[in-house]
């Protein structure tokens, strides 16, 4: 992305009918949105099939509009030239210069392509900025330049398409599962009470979600953001009359409320510091140039992270994601697991630079966002740990799954971070479309330990697809999810041998407890799911083709997707080109070079190791191994067992006490399951999900709750007792006082004229000796 | 037609409720349908002009007063009949003329016990009088005099009308008014004599004023009496108690009056009169505006908090909201002005819209207290989802018009004008920004209790609970659109307001 | 040199030369007085029930003098205004002529009030009339009156009808307890009054205001005019009912005939402020600096007080007693800058006056065509008013937020002219007087709204809500009244006839 | 001249009558202490006319005694009509009116 050379060559922007019309992939289920909103319900099939026209024309135009991407890509320059070397020398001939000549974001490949229109403008006309459609990033820069000059200047709001990688990478992304989940709903939700309004809010999410991904502004990036949260707001509420949901609902909003503050705050700081922009391309490059300090950039960082720790569940703002559970599953499918939570990793994504520059993050070892990043990925792997509610693994392992795309961020592997995002989307969605298939199969209830178990046999299609995403979550080669962790892994640069941007040794430890911790539960998950005996009084079945088929193709998905990023070192090893590697890389990461502060740091790619592979392989298989030996045996010992009646967990109590020493002879048997497995599994985990559900959580309801309180104390006793009642106190002093002076009027004329003739005398004397 | 709209058009505007008023002043009480359509034949009537003269206003030069006469009035004072329509008058005229029809509309079948449809319709013609030549006066004695107008009809609509505590509420409103409007005229009289030539011409004072004409000193007494006056119009805390009690007592169209245009009155007196005029008292005040308003804004939160009562709720998140829009005044800031008007036409549209459907909850439950409401959704779903839209609107959804009112006033207090204390109009932009967080929960608090979840019991069956009716419809449905049209398009309002605003900008950036 | 002065130190008598068209509309009153007392005694029962009418054609007959003064001064016999009578004790300028005006439109508003309520109670009408018509031409002289004499006598051509007509009903203790305390009082203050202008004159040697108020510039504190100046200002202070020289109003005003006290909440008040302007403006233009502090002082006392004890009333008429004597602070604060700005004092107390007497008089017709059925003063018996007479309550309405000062009704324009020339000096006193002002109106609206409230918002005591039906007398009075109190606020008419601008400060 | 004799002789004057109004009860002499009052007036008034040799001053007095005669008829008249509803003449029993 930027590296230290001194860049020579020209910024180059594409161009395609597909870029300057890519409006058209958010209007399109925007559309479908009102159309269901105000006709849905008349039509055949409720509303649904507009929905489904809409987003798979969406995902149309995205796929074409990715292909062009790719396309340019790979002609101008393609995988050949993206060492960087080669890179310095490309000079393609599309370019457009900063007129200024200033230092800035200059791109060798893949500069962003940016159609906007001016949305408003505030301030005197003269100083307003004016983006035609064929201007670019880099005709704003002069104007820009002017409104940081002097007071009042004018200020203009764009909205418009921001095409690069990242957004390109997003709307297949969305686009994609989006239209599976919209299949494999009419399966799902059919006969729903509401299913026309769910069908208009997973138009409206989509649209949104396209919106913020396309966006080119900060503004519109904020706009796109609160609308997916209202969406999802209302999708987890979708069941309002149940408390619990609406309660979800509520804890989501109000949670993301808290981080938007940040973003808000933060927006507003670099609005400002970037010289009165709001246009993305603009903010980085002032980040880049050293034109904002790097306290500004360190406090706006911290205010945005505040947002992406809402919105994409970090430590300690994620409590709300297991209780969006609430929503149907393929709701949490699309919005809280492949789209709408990696919106923070997005944005993190977007403002690279700001973050980059303000952490501080080449040549560190720790910074904030690496640090939550490794905090939630461990903490979210724990806590799935203990879940009975099979939604609930999947959520926490979500929780742990974006901490993991944090932490490459914040370790300065950026493709790596977004490769994850990429993966994860696939065989996350694939998990959970699958776990709602097979609470579609037993009664609609989420519970593994009470209603599944042995539900490899009743429906086997859903089981393979569910084992595939299980191996690529896992990161089980050649797994999808091997590649994207595999990256992150060598990013934190502190295996030997790595050279990443820094060395951060504790990401990295964070990162690699993680790998196993993620094999050893979904291999719980899925061996409580699909393995041991029947529990449920259902009777299960496999699910009809609109929602297996979508399983399928993404499990294939969550297959090969790895393979689009891998090492040059391996593909060259394996005999393929070359031009196989890092094509992820080079179609989503843009090059170029960046004048840093300082100039010494630069932005580097960390050097895959194979034995760090192995390594962190080989831990995942141990884990699972592990559980799978401990589930094992407890089959052997109880068919229908889903935990030992007296683990450690359960021998809390002096009454216990007896027993325990009885059972020893047990205890030495399963040492080895109850210790490793079961002490992981239990006291840790347990002792986590405790401290999130009543530190964290607690926290949460508490801030709900006592703000609560201080609302009533703060009315009750200062607006009605103190700020009110001085009103009426004064009131009431001036009637009293009327009844005082009422006494005067004794009804005794001669009285009446004692005070007469008293003032009269009493003035006569003051006026008197007065003057 | 030019011609007509030049010279008549804003008096006519003005004045055509008043006709239909002394109409129904004729007419026996029991006519209770020709009553209606006389008042509804009024305001609209003044609306068409309206509509005329906004189709007619040059919109390449908002900041020019437009359509402007100046006649005298009271030639002892040089008070001159004055009026004339810019780009900051112009979007709360236009609310105005929007609003009043469709109370009116909604009264058709809506008119609160204990009835009597003549006189309440008269009311709210002289309301709409007043409203408007309050928006378009350009003379201080004029403004006064049409500020002062308001009460009387919102004071018998609280006195009569109102609910249980309604004599409590409408005296308050009245002397909290007055008190502030008294001390306003003697400022008023103070700037009109310490020019040393005697004028009460807005834009004469600015001059004066600018010219050097008033001591500082005097200058800031002089907006220390406005601040009182407008201050307590807004409300801004401390000043805010008479606001719930007036909102929850108010019948409907009172509550919808009040929280569209009335409040309005008060901040549009800072950007129109205080500011312009006082500059540089305005600069010295304006840390201490902002510090209310951002008390305004947290505490208006908690006290929504606090509530049982959905229409006392909405009440008091008024006091927050008129926050935001005093938090963009006290930048002094072009971007925060525009901020500020925007914010008044929206905060006009969605509390408008929320006490609309308050009115008709407490019409079809007969009580408004949360913990008896639930399931509103159920029994009326479209009303419930109305009620979605604008709570979401309410807590400042982008996309929807309370967003551009709220997040440009907390991005304008990141960097206020010139002179003003760059640390200070921080911290309240970081307040300000929290209180968004407890916006949104308490309106989707209310939101919850109201819509979501299952009808209690005792109203589950009851067969006077039904979904939105006509009149509803017609008088709501402008008001949604529009708070939606807003959200996606708020450069109807901010290019109207920009250049005004600038003016004033520049005006405060000049002395800094 | 006064006329009698000369009259002793010439030994031929030289007939002074008589302005008769100036003096006109006194001349017609009293000459139609006359007329009405013979056609009384002449008539007796028999004429009886024309009594009122006839009377009030007397006020409209002098209006006409008083319209030609006004309208053709210049042209008519060649004299312009002011025209100067007797040597400058009697002079009739604009501001005479406007207060001329005002004192026989409101007579003319009072006999309408007083016609049934003086026909339905069994008094003696006749001579009712008549004290009320002396008691009018009291107040035209005491427009005029620039001489220490003529103030004094017109005062008490102004007082002493009155006195008799608060103890009208005979057999009523409260009335005849209003009539002594009001006598009582009146004539007390009338000696302190006297014992005050004593020493003016004592100190002057003449008893023209235009000789006092230059020659006390050499005096300008002596104690000895300080006395003479404060004890002459609290003979009216008395009249204008300033606290805490109110103290008679409340009980008069309460056990008097409502509509006389109509009157004396009126006309007699304004009396008393034509001649303290008279006094103060004319007289004491060199005393400014011992005068102001002290209506300063008065001013404030007035309104505050009178206010707050006014919150605590139950009985409408003496709420509109306390309402008067808060409403007097008002009309009495532009006095506590009158050194400074004259002009605007005089303009603003007259159109305080002018619109004062509207709106209050207004209330008054209400209350007593409203107590025609209530049968009492109780505020609280006037529950329910919009419904069983919605005109009227609109009425009420108006008059009491005229009263409280909100536009477009008059008061708000007599109060703006009370602030305007308080604030014109721009000096701290002024400021700090506008302020106390702008307080107690808020402190005044609470009680008016009261009333506003039992009319409007509560239900009928007795659940009766049949309609009323209003005498047309009383019609005509709150008609008059009430279009002009709505006239006034816009400001039209009023602020044209009140602009002394040439006149104060230059006391002929 | 003796100009302070007459003058202090009037403020003597008007102190008694003071006095008298706001000491007695008996409402005729109330009416007569105002009567000392205005008498105070009157010797003020003559006196300071011969002392600057002007007639106004004792013109003013006759007019004060003429207003005096009708003041005390009028008065006399209310206390007569009070004496008849009553049987007293006490003015401090008069207090129906009050607050």
């Amino acid at each position: 992305m930027f590296a230290v050379e001194e860049f020579t060559g020209e910024v180059v922007v594409y161009s395609s009918w597909f870029y300057d019309n890519v409006w058209l992939i958010p209007a399109l289920p925007a559309a479908s949105f009102l159309i269901i909103l105000l006709f849905g319900k008349r039509l055949p099939y409720k509303g649904a099939e507009v929905g489904i026209t809409a987003v798979l024309a969406a995902f149309g135009l995205a796929l074409l509009t990715t292909f062009t991407w790719i396309a340019d890509i790979e002609t101008d320059g393609g995988a050949e030239s993206h060492s960087e070397e080669a890179m310095a020398a490309s000079g393609p001939e599309l370019a457009v210069e900063a007129e200024d000549g200033k230092e800035g974001l200059k791109f060798s490949r893949g500069a962003p392509v940016i159609n906007e229109v001016e949305w408003f403008g505030i301030g005197t006309d003269a100083n307003r900025v004016t983006l035609g459609a064929e201007e670019g990033a880099a005709a704003a820069d002069g104007d820009a330049d002017d409104h940081g000059e002097g007071f009042g200047g004018g200020f203009s709001i764009p909205i418009g398409t921001l095409v690069d990688g990242q957004s390109v990478m997003l709307l297949f992304v969305v686009t994609f599962i989006s239209s599976l989940v919209h299949i494999y709903s009419t399966d799902y939700v059919h006969g729903d009470r509401r299913f026309t309004h769910y069908y208009a809010f997973l138009s409206l999410f989509t649209a949104s979600m396209l919106f913020m991904v396309l966006s080119s502004s900060t503004i519109q990036l904020i706009v796109g953001w609160e609308l997916v949260g209202v969406c999802s707001f209302a999708l987890i509420g979708h069941w309002w009359e149940e408390k619990p949901n609406s309660d979800a609902a509520l804890k989501a909003f109000l949670t993301n409320r808290v981080g938007d503050i940040g973003l808000l705050v933060g927006m507003t700081i670099l609005y400002f510091a970037a010289g009165r922009t709001f246009s993305i391309p603009e903010i980085n490059e002032a980040a880049v140039a050293g034109d904002i300090g790097q306290g500004t950039l360190l406090i706006s960082s911290l205010c945005l992270m505040a947002a992406v720790m809402s919105k994409s569940g970090q430590f300690i703002l994620h409590t709300w994601l297991p209780d969006a559970m609430a929503g149907p599953t393929p709701v949490s499918a699309l919005i809280h697991a492949a789209t709408m939570v990696v919106a923070g990793v997005y944005l993190i994504g977007r403002l690279y630079p700001v973050f980059y520059e303000g952490f501080g993050i080449a040549g560190g070892s720790i910074n904030a966002m690496a640090f939550i990043g490794g905090l939630t990925t461990v903490g979210g792997g724990l806590l799935a740990f203990v879940q009975r509610d099979i939604k609930k693994v999947l959520a926490y392992s979500t929780v742990s799954q974006l901490g993991y795309m944090v932490l490459a961020l914040g370790v300065g592997a950026y493709t790596a971070g977004m490769f994850h995002l990429f993966t994860h989307a696939f065989f996350k969605a694939c998990l959970f479309l699958g776990a709602g298939s097979v609470s579609h199969a037993c009664h609609h209830s989420f519970d593994m330990k009470a209603d599944m178990g042995g539900l490899r046999t009743y429906m086997p299609k859903t089981f393979w697809t569910f084992i595939i995403g299980t191996a690529a979550l896992a990161g089980i080669p050649p797994l999808a999810g091997f590649w994207s962790k595999d990256e992150i892994l060598v990013g934190t640069g502190a295996f030997p041998g790595t050279d990443g941007n820094g060395t951060f040794t504790i990401p990295f430890i964070f990162g690699l407890i993680t790998a196993a911790l993620t094999a050893a539960y979904m291999t719980r998950c899925v061996w409580l799911t699909f393995f041991g005996e029947y529990r449920g009084h259902a009777h299960p079945h496999e699910s009809g083709p609109r929602i297996t088929v979508p399983l399928i193709i993404l499990a294939v998905m969550a297959v090969w997707v790895g393979f689009l990023n891998m090492p040059t070192a391996f593909v060259e090893s394996v005999g393929l080109g070359s031009g196989w590697a890092h094509k992820f890389e080079d179609w989503v990461e843009p090059e170029g070079v960046a004048t840093f502060v300082g100039g010494a740091n630069g932005f580097t790619h960390a050097k895959p190791s194979l034995l760090l592979a192995i390594v962190a392989t080989g831990l995942g298989l141990a884990a699972g191994l592990i559980v799978w030996r401990y589930y094992t045996a407890l089959y052997a010992k109880d068919p229908k067992a889903t935990e030992y009646s007296d683990g450690l967990a359960s021998r809390n109590s002096l009454a216990a006490a007896g027993h325990r020493v009885l059972e020893q002879k047990y205890y030495l048997d399963h040492l080895y399951t109850d210790v490793v497995a079961g002490g992981t599994k239990g006291p840790l985990a347990r002792a986590a999900y405790w401290f999130n559900q009543n530190v964290l959580d607690g926290v949460v309801n508490a801030a709900g709750y006592v703000s609560t309180l201080v609302g009533r104390f703060v009315y009750r006793y200062i607006d009605q007792g103190v700020v009110d009642r001085a009103v009426n106190v004064s009131g009431q002093s001036a009637s009293e006082s009327g009844r005082f002076l009422r006494r005067i009027q004794t009804g005794q004329v001669r009285e009446y004229a004692s005070l007469m003739f008293g003032a009269a005398a009493v003035l006569a004397a003051v006026f008197i000796f007065a003057f | 037609m030019q011609d007509f709209l030049d010279n008549w058009g804003i008096t006519v505007m003005v004045f055509a409720p008043l006709v239909g008023v002394v109409a129904m002043m004729l007419l026996p009480e029991r006519e209770e349908e020709t009553h209606k359509l006389i008042a509804l034949v009024a305001s609209v009537a003044s609306a068409i002009v309206g509509l005329l003269l906004l189709v007619n206003f040059d919109y390449d030069r908002s900041g020019v007063m437009q359509f402007a006469r100046t006649d005298t009035w009271i030639s002892v004072v040089n008070a001159d009949y004055s009026i004339g329509l810019d780009g900051m008058s112009l979007p709360l005229v236009a609310l105005t003329l929007l609003v009043t029809p469709l109370v009116i509309i909604y009264s058709w079948n809506h008119i609160p016990s204990p009835g009597n449809a003549k006189a309440f319709l008269m009311l709210m013609l002289v309301l709409h009088t007043g409203m408007l030549g309050t928006f378009v006066a350009r003379d201080l004695v004029l403004f006064f005099v049409f500020f002062e107008v308001v009460l009387l009809p919102m004071y018998f609509m609280i006195g009569v009308w109102g609910g249980e505590q309604r004599l409590y509420a409408a005296i308050k409103f009245f002397l909290y008014t007055l008190f502030g409007s008294a001390l306003m005229l003697v400022s008023f009289l103070a700037l009109y004599w310490s020019t040393g030539s005697q004028t009460f011409s807005i834009t004469g004072l600015a001059e004066l004023v600018a010219d050097g004409d008033v001591a500082r000193n005097t200058q800031l007494l002089i907006f220390g009496g406005m601040f009182l006056g407008f201050g307590i119009k807004v409300p801004m805390f401390p000043f805010h108690t008479w606001l719930p009690d007036a909102h929850t007592q108010a019948p409907t169209q009172g509550s919808v009056i009040l929280a569209a245009v009335l409040l309005k009155l008060g901040t549009y007196g800072f950007i129109r009169i205080a500011i312009p005029i006082l500059p540089e008292a305005a600069v010295s005040w304006a840390p201490w505006i902002g510090l209310l308003a951002v008390i305004g804004i947290i505490y208006g939160a908690l006290g929504c908090l606090a509530q049982t009562d959905m229409k006392r709720l909405i009440a008091f998140s008024s006091v927050a909201h008129m926050g935001y829009v005093m938090l963009g005044i006290a930048t002094l800031t072009d971007f925060g002005i525009n901020a500020a008007i925007f914010g008044m036409v929206a905060h006009g549209l969605i509390t408008g819209m929320l006490f609309f459907i308050a009115g008709s909850v407490k019409e079809r439950y007969h009580t408004l207290e949360i913990a008896r409401l639930g399931g509103l959704l159920v029994q009326a779903p479209r009303m419930g989802w109305i009620l979605g839209i604008t709570t979401m609107a309410s807590l400042g959804l982008p996309g929807l018009a309370g967003f551009w009112g709220e997040f440009p006033a907390i991005l304008a207090a990141y960097q206020p004008a010139p002179g003003l204390s760059e640390e200070l109009f921080r911290v309240y932009m970081v307040i300000a920004a929290i209180g968004t967080v407890l916006a949104a929960a308490y309106l989707l608090w209310l939101l919850q209790r109201t819509a979501f979840g299952t009808p209690s019991e005792e109203f589950e069956d009851d067969p006077h609970i039904h979904d939105t009716v006509f009149t509803e419809w017609v008088a709501w449905t402008p008001m949604l659109i529009l708070i939606v049209v807003l959200g996606f398009v708020p450069s109807l309002i901010f290019d109207v307001t920009n250049e005004p605003a600038s003016m004033v900008g520049e005006v405060i950036a000049a002395l800094g | 040199m006064s006329v009698l002065a000369q009259v002793v130190s010439q030994p031929e008598f030289v007939r002074p030369h008589i302005d008769w068209h100036a003096f006109a509309p006194e001349l017609i009153l009293l000459g139609w007085g006359a007329l009405v007392t013979i056609v009384d005694i002449v008539g007796l029962e028999r004429t009886r029930r024309f009594m009122p009418g006839l009377t009030g054609i007397g006020f409209l007959l002098a209006m006409v003098p008083v319209l030609t003064l006004w309208a053709q001064g210049d042209a008519f016999d060649g004299a312009t205004l002011p025209r100067v009578l007797f040597d400058g004790a009697y002079v009739v300028d604009h501001y005479a002529l406007v207060l001329k005006g005002l004192f026989l439109i409101s007579g003319y508003v009072v006999v309408l009030l007083s016609t049934n309520y003086m026909a339905e109670g069994d008094y003696h009408d006749s001579e009712y009339y008549q004290l009320i018509a002396a008691s009018v031409l009291g107040m035209l002289v005491m427009t005029s009156a620039r001489d220490l004499v003529s103030i004094f006598i017109a005062l008490e051509l102004v007082s002493i009808p009155a006195y008799l007509m608060a103890a009208w009903r005979k057999r009523d203790l409260a009335s005849n307890e209003a009539g002594l305390k009001y006598m009582l009082m009146g004539v007390f203050a009338s000696g302190i009054m006297l014992y005050g202008m004593s020493m003016l004159y004592g100190a002057v040697g003449d008893t023209r205001l235009s000789a006092i108020g230059p020659a006390l510039a050499e005096f300008s504190s002596s104690p000895f005019v300080v006395i003479g100046a404060l004890f002459t200002i609290f003979g009216f202070a008395f009249k204008v009912s300033a606290v805490p020289f109110h103290t008679w109003a409340p009980d008069t005003y309460e056990g008097a005939p409502t509509p006389l006290t109509a009157f004396l909440a009126v006309s007699s008040k304004a009396a008393g402020f034509v001649g303290l302007i008279s006094i103060i403006l004319f007289g004491l233009p060199e005393l400014s600096e011992v005068v102001q502090p002290l209506m300063w002082i008065l001013a404030a006392a007035t309104m505050t007080i009178g206010n707050l004890i006014a919150l605590r009333q139950e009985n409408i008429v003496r709420m509109l007693a306390y309402s008067g004597i808060a409403q007097a602070g008002y009309m009495l604060a532009p006095l506590a800058v009158y050194g400074d700005v004259p002009d605007s004092v005089q303009s603003s107390i007259v159109t305080y006056l002018l619109i004062y007497a509207a709106m209050n008089l207004g209330a008054f017709a209400v209350v007593i065509t409203a107590a025609r059925r209530t049968r009492s003063g109780d505020i609280s018996s006037f529950g329910g008013m919009l419904n069983w007479a919605p005109g009227l309550t609109a009425a009420m309405v108006a008059f009491l937020f005229s009263l409280t000062g909100i536009p477009p009704l008059g008061g708000w324009w007599a109060k703006f002219q009370i602030f305007n020339a308080l604030i014109e000096p721009g000096t701290a006193a002024g400021y700090a007087l506008a302020i106390v002002a702008a307080v107690n109106s808020v402190i005044a609206a609470f009680y008016y709204l009261n009333v506003a409230k039992q009319m409007c918002f509560l239900p009928a005591p007795d659940g009766d809500n049949s309609p009323i039906k209003i005498p047309a007398p009383l019609n005509s009075a709150i008609a008059l009244t009430l279009v002009f109190t709505l006239i006034s606020g816009l400001a039209l008419l009023v602020p044209d006839i009140t602009n002394f601008t040439e006149l104060a400060g230059s006391a002929p | 001249m003796f100009l302070n004799q007459f003058l202090l002789l009037a403020a003597a004057l008007f102190c008694i009558g003071v006095y008298g109004v706001l000491a007695r009860r008996n409402g005729v002499l109330v009416l007569m202490s105002i009567e000392l009052i205005l008498n105070s007036v009157n010797i003020n008034l003559v006196a300071f006319g011969a002392y600057h040799g002007d007639v106004s001053g004792q013109v003013f007095a006759l007019f004060i005694i003429g207003v005096a005669a009708a003041e005390v008829g009028v008065g006399l008249a209310i206390v007569l009509l009070i004496y008849r509803n009553r049987r007293s003449i006490d003015v401090a029993e008069a207090n129906l009116l009050k607050g």
